[in-house]
């Protein structure tokens, strides 16, 4: 026994935390891509290195960000919610109709986050009470939230904002730095803290590896899972502020199609889509990362479908490059 | 359970005929037997796409590719159409489905081989397949008049009283019936999906099996590609954007199991019609268009609860009392 | 130093759109200093537009001409276009005057609604009919420009006492649907003799459905589409007749006006269109290019190779 | 009789897995027309072995032989096809299928130039086989509506259908009664005489002397003797196996046994168990007893708060509680230690220190935020006090070996400062140093006014470290006995419904 129980353990500087360690270095090898892609672009286009330009970069991926914080802990948790999109829509019909009753600024963002709160509940309770797999049930809201936005706007537009409402979305809190992304930086700040931090983060750890066990110990899983859909739908509706600011108007169609681009930047940020692992700091490279690239790109005047072919194609890259390396090092080793 | 399930897919054909006469009552044409070909004859596409994502689900994965293969190998098939117009058509639907076969072996592969989520893979090669529409098409459509008359004609001739297309996904349905049945290769697709470790107990190789349902999936998405441009006789990037979410949704209303190894060809098929019936009955009964998601979203949210309860887990039963009562 | 000009459309991968850049490219030969760049986005959003326009502000270019997926929501942005010295030019499909100085309607509003009522009138005669029953096949409920032209079709509609417009239906510029909608229309409307559709996917879409519900002959499709696109459909019937404007021209006058606004040489009233002649601007700064264009089977195919 | 060669033989093989070493140069032979029955404790690699040796798993090192050849079982499929076939310990099936496919999954039959499935011959052999060895089911039900016991009725068919040259049974008994097991002799019996070599794992020396011709023993993923069976005792064998005397193994030491902690009283379940009431005092050690699948684990999960629909009343220290979750009944003061502890009682991904912290982290970081000098110093607390073997509490429990990750388990409960504590299965799977651990342990732990039910199959642990053993069957408990009444005979036959 001794001899099994004495093994050489790596224990390095770092905390000795098997899966920790992984992704640190997953981290490191996005951070190492991302520094690449910045270098590329500075070399491929003189518009690039311009703190203006650069602030206004971050305008196209900051409200998909800041959703993509509270889905990346669903994730880790093992569900998915493919409705945020959809919420973004509702939230922001709410938001309109509460402007166009004359509603103040901050009425208006608390309807905004009232209803992606509500949506959110909704996705949580169908999919704890029912016990349903999350991606049906969100297929299904994709479409039911989204359709209450086309009843309840059908062809109108809804743009009476007040001017004050205009800063959250198109501010800048200090030189280049816009609100939107300063909020970014507090919300990565804030989720970092609440998913490494924290007991709920620790829990959220927990399920996502092994939910069984996590209720043996005494979770409540099912409440954890409302919990994180709840916030979720919260912070899709903080992103519906930001986005129908930005926009200055609502409209059915808005926010259409992102939840794949917020998924995606979930998993190329390191976190398993079988739950369990993951961690901010990846996602917030990754987020960077992906909008350098189209930014990029886009100063090329690369076309944007063109772009996405790039977006898939790195996707399954980045994830396949780990398992490639291993399995090549196994075949290395093997006699 | 053979019982219960047989009862859910009674119950949704019993639902889908409520529907259909429902609809019947205010447009009494609906009810014509022509015009419940046509609907069937609509829905032919979704129904075979659904069967191909119903072996992909039944394995525990998922192909959110099939529109964007459809719109690949659409795109091509109409190109070489159009560029080549004496080339058979019979030629041109098997070159689709080899394409789709391939795009699909792309998912499969990476899936088998690398071990790579399946949504992850899917996720990607969506983005890639639909980009590479545009890329080889430059953003041009091909139009209605571009096509050969053959290339258009085919899937609307009628024979026996059916057009080609609705006989397409007869055969479809009905290779599907035999394969789930009858083949062995069928067979270990549920039983891999089911219990993943006993399939590996058995001798069945899952991965091969997740490799094998994506090909399938792709190799009919393919032959959609061509059956979907020649119905609508015009080829663009966006064809079918946004349609791997209804195949996916037939699935479910059918009572695929999203957790794999659950799932027949008959409930699948009626999922699918469930929906062609919505789609079909929807404008015709002039609901406002704004209405149509959100009925749509309702129905998949509902038929989902439903499916929840009927799949719910027996556990083991070691009353002998209670082992009579669910005997 | 040469005049760079953002050609912004809808989404790429159209042809109505690829049509107007080859416009805007002529417009940059002539002018010999000017670089048109021409770009959209993947699907016709005003987020992708507003990405798009992002990069070109990045760029510094001099001019954006753009067809906007919404009228309100590129606003913001095309503001801040302007205020880093970048002159907003929309042209096809509108921008609220606050987002850009000059709008170049392809035509009048009105006289496209006009237009597309005389069509479905000829339609309706075509049919053999005295009189009939229309239905008007649209995009998505939320497309400015159609919503603008059903508008002022209803407007003209009354001087019409033999057309009856029975409903509109929503096509979302998706083949299948419009297809759907357009059977579910000809199930639904026996006496149905025209459909309007006002958008170049909508048309042909519903052609291939009529002709597929074999009602050619009975039922006449219309509205506004490209020849290319529908030169089949003429040919085999179902279309008799349809309008469009030249998106060459189009796309040629947008880049005109942009460069005469980057150079100056705009007044409150009016800027020259080059060989199209003079637009002039109306109060909030909107111009209308020329009169649709009518096309059946005597000119189709003639511009079938062109657009 | 080892005149004859070997079927199958295995030299010098080793098999590891992350922190343990399963099979060390271990060797066994099979001869045809005979038994030989693999022997050795909980742990002792046996289960390994078969997967082994049916391409289930592939040996780091050593050489597998059939019919003198050497072999290289790559596949499962590959051990099929030489004709060597298993009834696994857990019973691997497929729950959405019927009987039949259970049974020929992997190796359908088929009709015609095509191939084509025939059902129909598949659905009578199917009835057939399942005749032959009297286990009443319909070839045609889902196995998903069939007991413990059956299901492994249908494993054993399944073994049957192949055309069999090695059948290996791994404790195909231990969820059998009376009845099935006689039939399962005769089965056995009737392969032997076919010329199969067969390899029997049992932990019941009544069965091994029954049945068995040769054995082999295994201590501790190594290889430590083999022979006739008419030519050794039971006494011989237990020495073997344990490598000591059978004394030492339970180190039951009296604890004062003080009030009633725990009363049950008529707790039922809509199809697990029926009417069980019992009570359970300080410092004492309640034994359930039962055949694999009489329903205890079920019992104790529904004391835990984890199963639904049960009804009855539940009192901790006289007074009622309401046990809706495992968060009620950890409040309550009753603690479980899973009897699946992979899948049940550790997050394998984290480390030893946030598992023990997991129950409570509440209570140890109050203000939400994590304090991981806090977590550290309670898990380190009792991680030495049981003893676990780790470098670090920082070690992943994934790295652990079987016992130390059952003490991570029972560790985290003891934190959590329990009334009651439920081992369901303790020392299954577990190596021979953890198992005796963890039963000083549990005598620990009474004699600290705790109170401990323990769920076991293995007759000599209960009778070893029980003060008093219920036992079930079929979901009712059907007797009790008390420790001065304690006789294997009388245990056995109430288990199996006798
Ligand atoms: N898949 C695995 N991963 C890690 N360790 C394993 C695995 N399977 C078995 N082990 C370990 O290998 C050792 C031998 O286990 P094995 O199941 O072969 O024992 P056994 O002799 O069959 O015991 P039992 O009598 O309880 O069935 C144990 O310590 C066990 O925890
Ligand atoms: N649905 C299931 N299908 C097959 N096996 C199962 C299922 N659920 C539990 N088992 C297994 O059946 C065995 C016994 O079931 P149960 O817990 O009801 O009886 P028990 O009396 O506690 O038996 P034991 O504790 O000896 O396993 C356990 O090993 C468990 O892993
Ligand atoms: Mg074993
Ligand atoms: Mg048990």
């Amino acid at each position: 026994m001794e001899k099994i129980m004495h093994k050489p353990m790596a224990t390095t500087g770092l905390p000795a935390i098997g899966w920790s360690r992984r992704l640190l270095s997953w981290e490191f090898f996005l951070l190492l891509m991302t520094a690449v892609v910045f270098g590329l672009n500075s070399l491929a286009s003189p518009y690039f290195l311009d703190p203006w330009n650069l602030s206004d970069a971050t305008f196209n991926f900051v409200e998909k960000a800041v959703v993509a914080l509270p889905l990346a802990m669903l994730i880790i948790c093992r569900e998915i919610d493919l409705s945020v999109a959809s919420i973004i829509a509702l939230a922001s019909a709410a938001m309109g109709f509460a402007a166009q009753a004359g509603a103040g600024t901050e009425l208006i963002v608390l309807a905004g986050l009232g209803v992606g709160l509500l949506c959110g509940l909704v996705n949580g309770l169908l999919v704890t009470r029912f016990e349903i797999p999350s991606i049906v049930v969100t297929i299904g809201t994709m479409s039911l939230f989204r359709g209450l936005t086309y009843i309840l706007l059908g062809d109108t537009v809804l743009k009476d904002y007040p001017e004050s409402f205009a800063y959250l979305g198109q501010g800048y809190v200090y030189w280049v730095f816009s609100f939107e992304f300063v909020l970014f930086g507090v919300l990565a700040l804030l989720f970092y803290g609440l998913l490494h931090r924290t007991n709920f983060g620790r829990r959220t750890y927990a399920i996502g590896n092994n939910p069984t066990a996590a209720f043996y110990s005494g979770i409540n899983v099912a409440r954890h899972r409302l919990i994180l859909f709840v916030l979720v739908g919260l912070v899709s509706g903080l992103a519906s502020v930001l986005l129908t600011s930005r926009l200055g108007s609502t409209r059915p169609t808005i926010a259409l199609g992102w939840e794949l681009s917020i998924i995606t930047m979930v998993v190329l940020g390191g976190v398993s889509i079988m739950g369990g692992a993951g961690t901010i700091l990846g996602v917030v490279i990754a987020v960077f990362l992906m909008g350098l690239v189209t930014f990029g790109l886009g100063l090329l005047n690369v076309p944007g479908i063109v772009m996405s072919i790039i977006i898939g194609a790195m996707l399954i890259g980045v994830i396949a490059t780990p398992v490639l390396l291993k399995k090549f090092k196994g075949r290395k080793s093997a006699p | 359970m053979k019982k219960m399930l047989q009862n859910r897919e009674i119950l949704l054909a019993v639902l889908i005929l409520a529907m259909i006469l429902l609809v019947g009552m205010i447009t009494p044409d609906f009810l014509l037997p022509s015009n419940l070909l046509a609907v069937y004859n609509d829905t032919s596409i979704l129904i075979i796409l659904a069967l191909g994502q119903m072996l992909v689900i039944l394995t525990r994965c998922i192909d959110l590719s099939v529109a964007a293969n459809l719109a690949l190998t659409g795109m091509v098939v109409a190109m070489l159409n159009s560029a080549y117009p004496a080339l058979p058509v019979p030629l041109l639907m098997a070159a689709g489905a080899l394409l789709g076969l391939l795009l699909g072996i792309v998912n499969g592969a990476l899936v088998w081989k690398l071990g790579i989520p399946a949504i992850v893979v899917t996720l990607g090669t969506m983005s890639i397949y639909r980009g590479l529409v545009f890329l080889l098409s430059d953003g041009a459509w091909v139009n209605a008049h571009e096509m050969s008359a053959s290339f258009v004609s085919i899937p609307r001739a009628t024979v026996l009283g059916l057009p080609v297309l609705a006989w397409v996904s007869v055969l479809v349905i009905v290779i599907m019936v035999h394969f789930t049945r009858q083949r062995r290769l069928g067979r270990e697709i549920y039983a891999a999906g089911n219990n993943p470790t006993a399939a590996f107990y058995t001798g069945i190789q899952v991965g091969r099996l997740q490799f094998v349902a994506f090909s399938i999936s792709g190799l009919l998405a393919g032959l959609c590609g061509y059956l979907w441009v020649s119905r609508y006789a015009v080829a663009y990037v966006d064809v079918a954007a946004g349609f791997e979410l209804q195949v996916i949704a037939a699935c479910v209303i059918g009572g695929v199991s999203i957790m794999g190894g659950i799932g027949t060809v008959q409930g699948c098929v009626l999922g699918a019609l469930f929906l062609g019936v919505i789609n079909n009955a929807l404008p015709v009964l002039g609901v406002s268009p704004f209405w149509q998601m959100a009925i749509s979203g309702a129905v998949i949210v509902i038929a989902v609860i439903a499916n929840s309860r009927a799949e719910r887990k027996v556990g083991r039963i070691i009353l002998k009392k209670a082992a009579l009562h669910a005997g | 130093d040469s005049v760079r000009i953002g050609l912004v459309v809808k989404a790429l991968g159209i042809g109505f759109f690829e049509a107007a850049n080859e416009g805007a490219q002529e417009a940059a030969k002539e002018l010999g200093d000017v670089e048109v760049i021409y770009t959209g986005p993947t699907s016709t959003t005003a987020e992708g537009q507003i990405e798009v326009i992002n990069s070109l502000i990045a760029q510094k270019v001099d001019a954006i001409a753009v067809s906007a997926n919404d009228t309100d929501a590129l606003v913001p942005i095309l503001k801040k276009a302007q205020q880093r010295g970048i002159k907003v030019v929309s042209w096809d499909s509108g921008v609220a005057p606050d987002g850009r100085q000059v709008h170049l309607n392809p035509s009048s509003n009105a006289l496209i609604g006009e237009m597309n009522v005389k069509l479905a009138a000829e339609a309706v005669l075509a049919s053999g009919a005295e009189q009939g029953d229309i239905a008007i096949l649209s995009a998505t409920p939320t497309s400015t420009n159609q919503n603008i032209w059903i508008d002022e079709m209803k407007k003209v509609l009354p001087q019409y006492p033999n057309l009856n417009l029975v409903t509109t239906v929503y096509g979302d510029d998706l083949a299948d649907k419009s297809y759907r909608e357009t059977v579910g229309l000809l199930k639904s409307y026996p006496n149905l003799k025209a459909i309007v559709s006002p958008t170049s996917v909508g048309i042909v879409a519903a052609a291939q459905a009529v002709h597929d519900q074999g009602r050619a002959g009975e039922v006449f499709v219309t509205g506004l589409g490209l020849p290319s696109e529908l030169a089949g459909h003429v040919d085999s019937g179902v279309v008799k007749s349809f309008a469009i404007w030249n998106p060459i021209d189009l796309g040629y006058a947008a880049t005109m006006i942009s460069y005469n606004l980057v150079k100056g040489s705009a007044t409150d009233s009016s800027v020259g269109m080059g060989r199209i002649g003079t637009a002039s601007l109306d109060a909030d700064g909107s111009a209308a290019m020329a009169e649709p264009f009518i096309y059946n089977a005597s000119n189709v195919h003639a511009f079938a190779d062109i657009f | 009789m080892s005149d004859s060669n070997p079927l199958f033989s295995l030299r010098g093989v080793s098999k590891s897995f992350p922190g343990v070493k399963a099979l060390d140069q271990v060797q066994l032979d099979l001869y045809p027309g005979q038994v030989t029955a693999l022997i050795g404790e909980n742990g002792a690699g046996k289960s390994t072995l078969v997967k082994t040796m049916t391409g289930i798993y592939q040996p780091d090192a050593g050489e597998l032989r059939f019919r003198g050849e050497a072999i290289c079982l790559d596949t499962p499929d590959a051990a099929r096809q030489l004709g060597i076939t298993a009834i696994h310990q857990e019973t691997v099936l497929f729950d959405e299928l019927s009987v039949t496919e259970n049974i020929f999954a992997g190796h359908y039959l088929t009709k015609g130039r095509f191939k084509q499935l025939d059902w129909d011959a598949m659905h009578a052999r199917a009835g057939q086989i399942l005749q032959d060895i009297e286990a009443p089911v319909d070839p045609q039900t889902r196995l998903k509506y069939l007991s413990i016991g059956q299901r492994h009725m249908v494993a054993i068919a399944r073994a049957l259908s192949f055309d069999a040259q090695v059948v290996i049974l791994d404790e195909p008994t231990a969820a059998l009664s009376h009845h099935e097991i006689e039939e399962l002799y005769a089965i056995v019996r009737r392969l032997k005489q076919a010329g199969c070599a067969i390899m029997f794992i049992s932990h019941k020396f009544d069965e091994i002397f029954a049945i068995a011709d040769r054995y082999t023993v295994f201590r501790d993923g190594c290889y430590v003797g083999d022979g006739r069976i008419d030519e050794i005792d039971e006494a011989g064998l237990v020495t073997l196996m344990v490598g000591r005397t059978v004394e030492q193994v339970y180190p039951k030491a009296s604890a004062e046994i003080g009030d009633t902690v725990l009363q049950v009283k008529q707790l039922s379940h809509p199809t697990e168990f029926d009417d069980i009431s019992f009570e359970l005092r300080q410092g004492e050690i309640l034994g359930f007893y039962g055949l694999v699948g009489a329903g205890r684990t079920e019992l104790m999960q529904a004391l835990f708060g984890v199963s639904k629909g049960v009804q009855g009343r539940v009192e901790v220290g006289q007074q009622r509680v309401d046990i809706r979750s495992p968060a009620d009944a950890i409040k309550a003061g009753i603690v479980y230690v899973p009897e699946e502890r992979q899948a049940q009682g550790t997050v394998q991904e984290m480390s030893i220190f946030q598992n023990i912290s997991l129950p409570q982290l509440s209570q140890i970081n109050r203000s939400g935020w994590l304090n991981e000098e806090a977590e550290y110093a309670l898990a380190d607390t009792y991680a030495s006090r049981l003893q676990v073997k780790a470098p670090d509490w920082r070690e992943k429990v994934g790295n652990l070996s079987g016992g130390n990750q059952q003490k991570v388990v029972i560790g985290k409960w003891l934190a959590t400062q329990p009334r009651v504590i439920i081992l369901d299965e303790p020392t299954k799977g577990i190596d021979i140093g953890s198992k005796a651990a963890v039963h000083a342990f549990m005598s620990e732990l009474v004699q600290e006014g705790l109170a401990v039910i323990m769920v076991s199959s293995e007759l000599p642990e209960v009778m070893g470290m029980a003060d008093r053993i219920i036992i079930m069957h079929e979901g009712q408990a059907v007797s009790e006995v008390a420790r001065h009444e304690f006789s294997a005979e009388r245990i056995v036959s109430a288990a199996s419904g006798g």
